[in-house]
């Protein structure tokens, strides 16, 4: 087998040093009832040519995005990457390397999460980031979880556009430790009902900018509400190449602010691996869940950087911990990284703002297909649609003559009665054939 | 104002006093804040543009402060700073409990077919039939593997798997009402298996362990109470060790209306060879970025799948696959044969990226090449054991290992060496060093996991090396050890002033 | 037998006396011969087999006695030797005449498109139209650039171009039965152009060079003769300057019946500034691996395309692109309209993989941006040139250089420090050295060339370190040069013993 | 422009350090009349999405061998290369570096030249091999040129299972250097005509095995005929898989061998870059073309590698050197060594067995067609069949049907009266399947 080293004469060798009559003798503390004896129906190994066929094959029946007219986002954004970036992660000394426990010989990591910690900071505004997430919506359930502590108070109001995926990982958490999460009905645009539900037992409210249906808020107002009841402000983005552009949550008086990294040097996949981004004020440091990277100096007085503050994770800390996390996305914000280090503050700006020009293309032709009712007001890469028909029906009459025309809400939340409603988004990699195709495909389809 | 404004200046790296040992090929490098190019980008884009009328007073006050760099540099940047790292193609990279093993690079081709990385999660399922397949593969591999009828794929990590465990298992108990409060966990378990306990909800109290290095039976008969909501025992154990007991423990625990969570980070071990299922295992989550090869990335990403036992399986949570006929769908919400879910765990469905390179892995090997995984793994373990039980204590001598060997440092007894300088001496020998002082069972622990990708010639350099610096050690070089390393690119790194004085983000100084 | 049986025997270098610096990462790597696998292989292949009786008494004798690795060994070889390699993504290349820019990643991910890298080159023409369009595309950015109506892309390197040249251009004679017997060439040519000129059968004069480092344009009339069949000038010349008189050459050439062959290996000089046909200019080879960027990997593969004049056309090699309306097809024989060709230069159609790169290039550039190439290549050239003037003596002082910076030796007079001993030191420094003794022209010559692709920093870190050792070899401090380098994983190396000894292949000793 | 580094603010500071009033002023040694005023007829730079999208379309209107039923050899033949071959030639080390003039930091490239050339002199069996030449079809002109210079004779026997291109390109490199190349009339085998053709004016005798027919020949005879005349033997390989099951060219009694390396770790490409594989006996060293690698030691007593014997090259011995050749075909050579380095000698033979077992395969399949007559008598993994109608219309029919059917001998050489000759080839890579769809394309396409 290709990747096995020791051939027979190693192991036999190898036993004879031991002191093993045969290999058996190495499980003998496994209990006879439960040694597997005869082979389990696995197929044998198999070759390159052959695994790469199978594969190919099951991969040939999907319909990749890059293949057909294509408007999905809804939490997950196709962003162009650069090939340098996907060059420089597949680097052995990056790609092969674990979380950098000895860092005498892991500064190449260290310095890049320390590059990587900076970049969110100035992203979301706020002073301190983290070396990174799973993903966005589990770094929105943390959020939850260190607000409560923090604030030891044991409810969380998440406004109605928050993505109903981040509502329910963040239920799903918060639950089991006894904090309720409350969710605003869905709603295009509910700042003033986020407002009013905030009370002195509020631990946090989580509010979305661009929110699930697209529309950009600014949630000064609601921060101040928050920060008046002694609650703390959680501002999530899903898209964060609106970094670019609209103001950042901590310009908005966000105490927390958890983003899904995925647009920047990521790439769909399917929905992971993602990375996710959490930054924070710099008075809850010490509160913040996962790896941190700090800079300090060798035995010769020379800048380095090492993983620090562990006294709050699990390693050291056990159940004390802030979380749990212990692999996290190191690869992902590799790629964010970079990608961010070749876009710039400038690059970045130019494509936020490319892909709002794209975007308001995109509503001025759906505005224009007879039954078609632009919903989002105020958006920055995608909206809401309102169709005559059920989206996901649409969506799959679409699917059949090749275009990938978005997300349908119901399919992110059957029950909110919002089963007319389709999300659709435009990026860099949106051409206007593309936006004809769509155009075409849904008035055809709207007129049967 | 951020935490940089506290604590020292930033120091360039340029400005080092003394030449790196190898600088005709490693580079020093600063970090992008200090290489300008505030004004710059490194990527072409069109000028396209659309008035902001719609977004007044939503848009950014001040332009983003953040260096671009142009591709010349950026590339530059990154090779010289990944030059900085140890990794796995550069030697063998012995952190026991984290099975560095090879990572092939068909794995990485394969992920990166347009079929797998440019689809969206959230695609009309017709138009990702192929991907839902790889996926439904991929969980029959792992429940034939583990004997389990049932897995949840989407858990993003090991940590993050034993919540998906713990959860199913609360969700269990809540269903019939029987609202328990306790996790038990051996000592000797990894850190995240009580901080998950916690995260869950749960008080954790320890289980003690046997002179043997095993689970206490006694002990753990004694704290089975119907408080008791799961018991937490990872099997191989963190000392490298099969629970021999495990019937056992599986027996007392459902005894005590408990479920049985099995930690299987270190499946490697009996891949092929023992099915968890005939362990009485409840739930078990494996980390494909360990047994199944996907690699660590110097961090992540990983995945963590579950397996459950029937009595779970009703618990697991959203989304699943379903098959009818010859068509895939995703049950993405918790109602109708769903309802007992106990939710989703995070957005869309999972490490894609991941199942992709596992199950690569899998079919290379197939399921002869997974048992022999599992042989070659043990015997490289049981080799350098062997090779340095002479010199170095072997913390629980007696009987073969699994896929480590646990060492105190008993044997650096009045040598003024501790298992930490140790560890930094190694360096300079061009190795990784082990696992340190984990688990806390054994004093000073050096806990070292060669994998089955290992040569035999690289195995024999490593405890060459060990042995020529216990040696050392032994014959009081001292200095050898306090100073090391030596030929790294950096010295020791200090870090206590880390945590003293944090500095988590660059900003700029009168030097920068 | 063979050479290993003579000299010294093999020291493997595991057995090396004392570590290297930088141990703690850069590994000592032994041969793949000395890593054992002779009777392992790292492919997976089936037992398919047939019987061998029609191959009766054709098939080996013994068995192939070289070794296989499995994939973690061979992986983690090549990436210990990779990382004792210098390299244009680590820092500045400054290898005068090589045009060591930095290589897009762009390039590599098209030139991998299966549309480009698995198709065949005897496929029906029906199925490749759109290979051919790329050359058509390539062919056109090149006669655009040069300003010559006629490129062939066939030749697979520059001195290969060299080749298609000069046998146009005895194809040319011979078609006017006027069979010409001399080449001239500067004496500061590349060693190419004289070999190029004696392998085409030509006998070659050196024409003579003005004070200023050009073409002197008395010796060149003198020495133009009805036996000079091809004048060959490098322009801008190796010497980094711009042959002012290149239009006067171009006339005297003509005059005399012969042609200009132009060597076009510093073609990024001038690209989008200066077309070669507006000088002149009867055919000229593009380094596609210099200006174009292709990666030079170690020493190829390369490109060189050449572009002819009217003149020259006609005799250009197979094979040859045609298009008829939609369609594009190949000549692949020297018959009808192509019967006065020169021939095939080799098999199929040329470097396709290195054509589909340098396309990618052009297009990321432009008109626009190509042009900007040769104004930003030659501004660092010339901003080093003023950096070092003052400590180092300039070969040509007066006036600008275009690409690359030419110093000789003067400056070392009396330090007891030779070129060589200055390159070797400069390695200590982190840099890789400019070309020594190159051109012959100039003692002890060091030519420098930065490429547009070195930011300022890069340039000024390279400028100080020159300048740090310049004023240290004044200062006397000999040692530092001598034994340079000191930093690199081996010390300096001993050629005379190797071309004295010759050890070509790895043998076994009782050592290995 | 993203390759560029400097910014217009560094290119004034620079100018004003240099002292030059504009960029102009650098270029003042350009004629007047030489300097190109108005921008060139060439489209403005472009960006990542824009580049790829114009090469993708190309790509996209090529028929890929991986996406279609492939028979083609004929100099070129397909097969697998492991995924790690690729990533390790991509190592920034060496896909970056120049040739290694600086031994002390290039040693990567200079111990696997070094094992390159002990693998090329193993699989040849010969004792001395070089560091690469461009491809087989110049290594072999260049061996012609080399048998010229040993033997100071001016005439070449080629014999006519040579491959065509590699004949031409002999011819051409010949001739201007006053040498005759004198290729006998194709043929399926001619070893007698071979051995008649020999006189004491040869300066070699060059035959290829397996030859362009797929002919699997002994050359012992040829040899010894030519050795008694005082001529030296050339052989030509250009599948290097057949060194795998076939008697070398050293046991077979050459003096030099040359080959087309591009079956093992290289690839298809169109036809380049490939990589030229040139071994000799050791006499002949210092006539060899090209770079050669040598092992000696460092001032440290430990051992390394350099270029060696350049005295033989162009940079030194100028219009005397053995030949002009200077970069050649480094990374090809490298991707050759990794793939040989994996593969060893047991996975090359094995590799070798599984590609005859596969031709048979294909001939057996073939005989049962009607209308096709199997010529070639012993082959390895190509062979030459008989078609009752021209075999470039069949295959250009064939094509039309998705089917690559191999490589009409008519498209090598039109004037050999051969156009009913199809050369047909299996590897590794070709299944059943495309087998079957070969035999069921053949069977109609000639019904009719
Ligand atoms: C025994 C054990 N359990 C759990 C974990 C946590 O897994 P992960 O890092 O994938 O979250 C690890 C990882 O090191 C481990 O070794
Ligand atoms: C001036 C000059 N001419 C010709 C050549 C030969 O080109 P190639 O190495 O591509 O054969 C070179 C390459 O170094 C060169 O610098």
């Amino acid at each position: 087998m290709r990747y096995l080293p020791l051939t027979d004469e190693d192991r036999s060798q190898m036993l004879a040093t031991i002191g093993a009559a045969d290999i058996e003798a190495l499980f003998v503390d496994v209990p006879q009832a439960a040694r597997q004896g005869a082979p389990l129906d696995l197929p044998p190994h198999a070759g390159e040519i052959e695994v790469e066929r199978r594969l190919s094959r099951l991969a040939a029946r999907n319909l990749a995005a890059g293949a057909a007219p294509f408007f999905c986002g809804a939490g997950a954004y196709r962003h162009h990457v650069p090939a340098s970036v996907d060059h420089l992660i597949q680097r052995s000394e990056f790609l092969t390397s674990y979380t950098p426990y000895q860092p005498e010989i892991a500064q190449g990591t260290l310095q890049t999460l320390f590059e990587f910690q900076t970049q969110v900071a100035a992203l979301t505004g706020l002073p301190v980031a983290n070396a990174s997430m799973y993903d966005g919506s589990t770094a929105c359930a943390e959020a939850v979880m260190m607000a409560a502590r923090v604030t030891r108070r044991k409810r969380a109001i998440l406004s109605g556009g928050v993505h109903p995926h981040y509502d329910e990982a963040a239920h799903t958490l918060a639950h089991s430790a006894g904090i309720e999460t409350v969710r605003l009905p869905a709603a295009i645009d509910d700042e003033a009902a986020v407002v009013a539900a905030i009370d002195g037992d509020t631990a946090c409210v989580v509010v979305q900018t661009p929110n699930v249906f697209g529309t950009v808020t600014d949630v000064s107002a609601i921060a101040e509400a928050a920060h008046r009841a002694g609650a703390l402000v959680i501002v999530v983005t899903t898209e964060a190449v609106a970094f670019g552009l609209l103001k950042s949550p901590g310009e908005m008086g966000a105490d927390i602010a958890v983003a899904e990294g995925s647009s920047i040097g990521v790439g769909l996949n399917f929905g992971g691996p993602y990375v996710g981004l959490f930054a924070c004020r710099e008075n809850l440091v010490r509160q913040i869940p996962g790896r941190l990277c700090g800079e300090t100096v060798d035995a010769a007085g020379q800048r380095g950087f090492v993983l620090t503050l562990s006294t709050r994770e699990q390693h050291i800390r056990r159940d004390k911990a802030t979380s749990n996390i212990c692999t996290n996305s190191g690869l992902c914000a590799l790629a964010f990284t970079i990608h961010m280090s070749l876009l710039g503050g400038v690059g970045l700006e130019r494509l936020a703002r490319i892909n709002h020009a794209r975007a308001r293309r995109l509503r001025d032709a759906l505005a224009s297909v007879p039954g078609v009712e632009i919903v989002t007001p105020r958006f920055f890469n995608e909206l809401a649609v309102r169709l005559p028909k059920p989206a996901a029906e649409v969506v799959e009459a679409l699917a059949e003559d090749g275009i990938l025309a978005g997300v349908p809400f119901s399919r992110l939340d059957p029950d909110a009665g919002l089963d007319d409603l389709l999300l659709v988004c435009a990026t860099e990699t949106t051409t206007d054939n593309e936006i004809a195709a769509l155009t075409g495909g849904l008035s055809r389809r709207l007129a049967r | 104002m951020s935490l940089a404004s506290i604590g020292r200046p930033t120091r360039p790296a340029e400005s080092a006093p003394t030449p790196h040992p190898g600088a005709a090929l490693l580079q020093d490098e600063p970090l992008i804040f200090e290489l300008g190019g505030w004004s710059k980008t490194g990527v072409d884009l069109s000028d396209e543009t659309a008035p902001l009328d719609d977004l007044k007073g939503l848009t950014r006050a001040e332009p983003l402060r953040l260096p671009g760099l142009s591709e010349p540099e950026a590339v530059r940047h990154y090779v010289r700073l990944s030059q900085k790292n140890h990794a796995i193609d550069l030697a063998i990279y012995p952190l026991g409990s984290c099975t560095m093993k090879h990572n092939p690079r068909l794995d990485e081709k394969m992920a990166r077919l347009p079929g797998f990385a440019d689809i969206h999660p959230l695609q009309p399922l017709s138009t990702v039939q192929g991907a839902l397949e790889l996926m439904e593969q991929l969980a029959s591999w792992l429940m034939i593997l583990t004997g389990m009828p049932a897995v949840a794929l989407s858990p993003k990590a090991g940590a993050h798997g034993e919540l998906c465990g713990l959860l199913a298992i609360r969700a269990a108990h809540e269903a019939r009402g029987d609202a328990r409060k306790t996790v038990l966990a051996p000592t000797s378990a990894h850190g995240t298996n009580p901080a998950t306990a916690a995260l869950a909800g749960y008080g954790v109290v320890e289980i003690a362990q046997t002179a043997d290095g095993r689970v206490d039976l006694a002990d753990l008969a004694a704290k089975l109470d119907d408080d008791v909501a799961a018991v937490m025992v990872t099997n191989p154990n963190t000392c490298g060790l099969f629970e021999r007991e495990v019937l056992e423990i599986a027996r007392l625990t459902h005894e005590a209306g408990a479920y049985f969570y099995c930690d299987g980070a270190n499946f490697n071990a009996i891949v092929g060879r023992v099915r968890p299922g005939d362990l009485g295992v409840d739930a078990m989550h494996i980390n494909l970025h360990k047994t199944f090869s996907t690699p660590h990335g110097g961090g992540g990403p990983g995945a963590g799948p579950v397996v459950f036992s029937e009595a779970l399986a009703a618990y697991a949570p959203m989304p699943r696959l379903h098959r009818t006929g010859a068509r895939l769908t995703l049950i993405e919400h918790a109602d109708g044969e769903a309802a007992a879910s106990l939710g989703r765990l995070c957005a869309f469905h999972g490490q894609m990226g991941m199942y992709v390179r596992a199950l690569a892995y899998m079919m290379s090997h197939g399921g002869d090449g997974l048992r022999q995984v599992a042989e070659d793994a043990v015997l490289n373990a049981n080799y350098i054991k062997v090779r340095l039980a002479g010199d170095l204590s072997v913390a629980f001598p007696d009987g073969p290992c699994m896929h480590e060997a646990l060492f105190d440092d008993a044997w650096l007894e009045g040598a003024g060496v501790t298992t930490l300088d140790f560890a930094k001496a190694l360096i300079d020998e061009g190795f990784h060093p082990m696992t340190m002082y984990f688990p806390l069972v054994v004093h000073g622990a050096m806990l070292i996991e060669p994998t089955e990708t290992e040569s035999r010639r690289e195995l024999d350099r490593f405890c060459d090396a060990v042995l020529r610096l216990a040696r050392a050690a032994k014959a009081g070089d001292v200095a050898r050890f306090k100073g090391a390393p030596f030929t790294a690119p950096l010295r020791r790194l200090d870090e206590t002033l880390a945590a003293r004085k944090p500095r988590l983000t660059w900003t700029p100084t009168e030097a920068g």
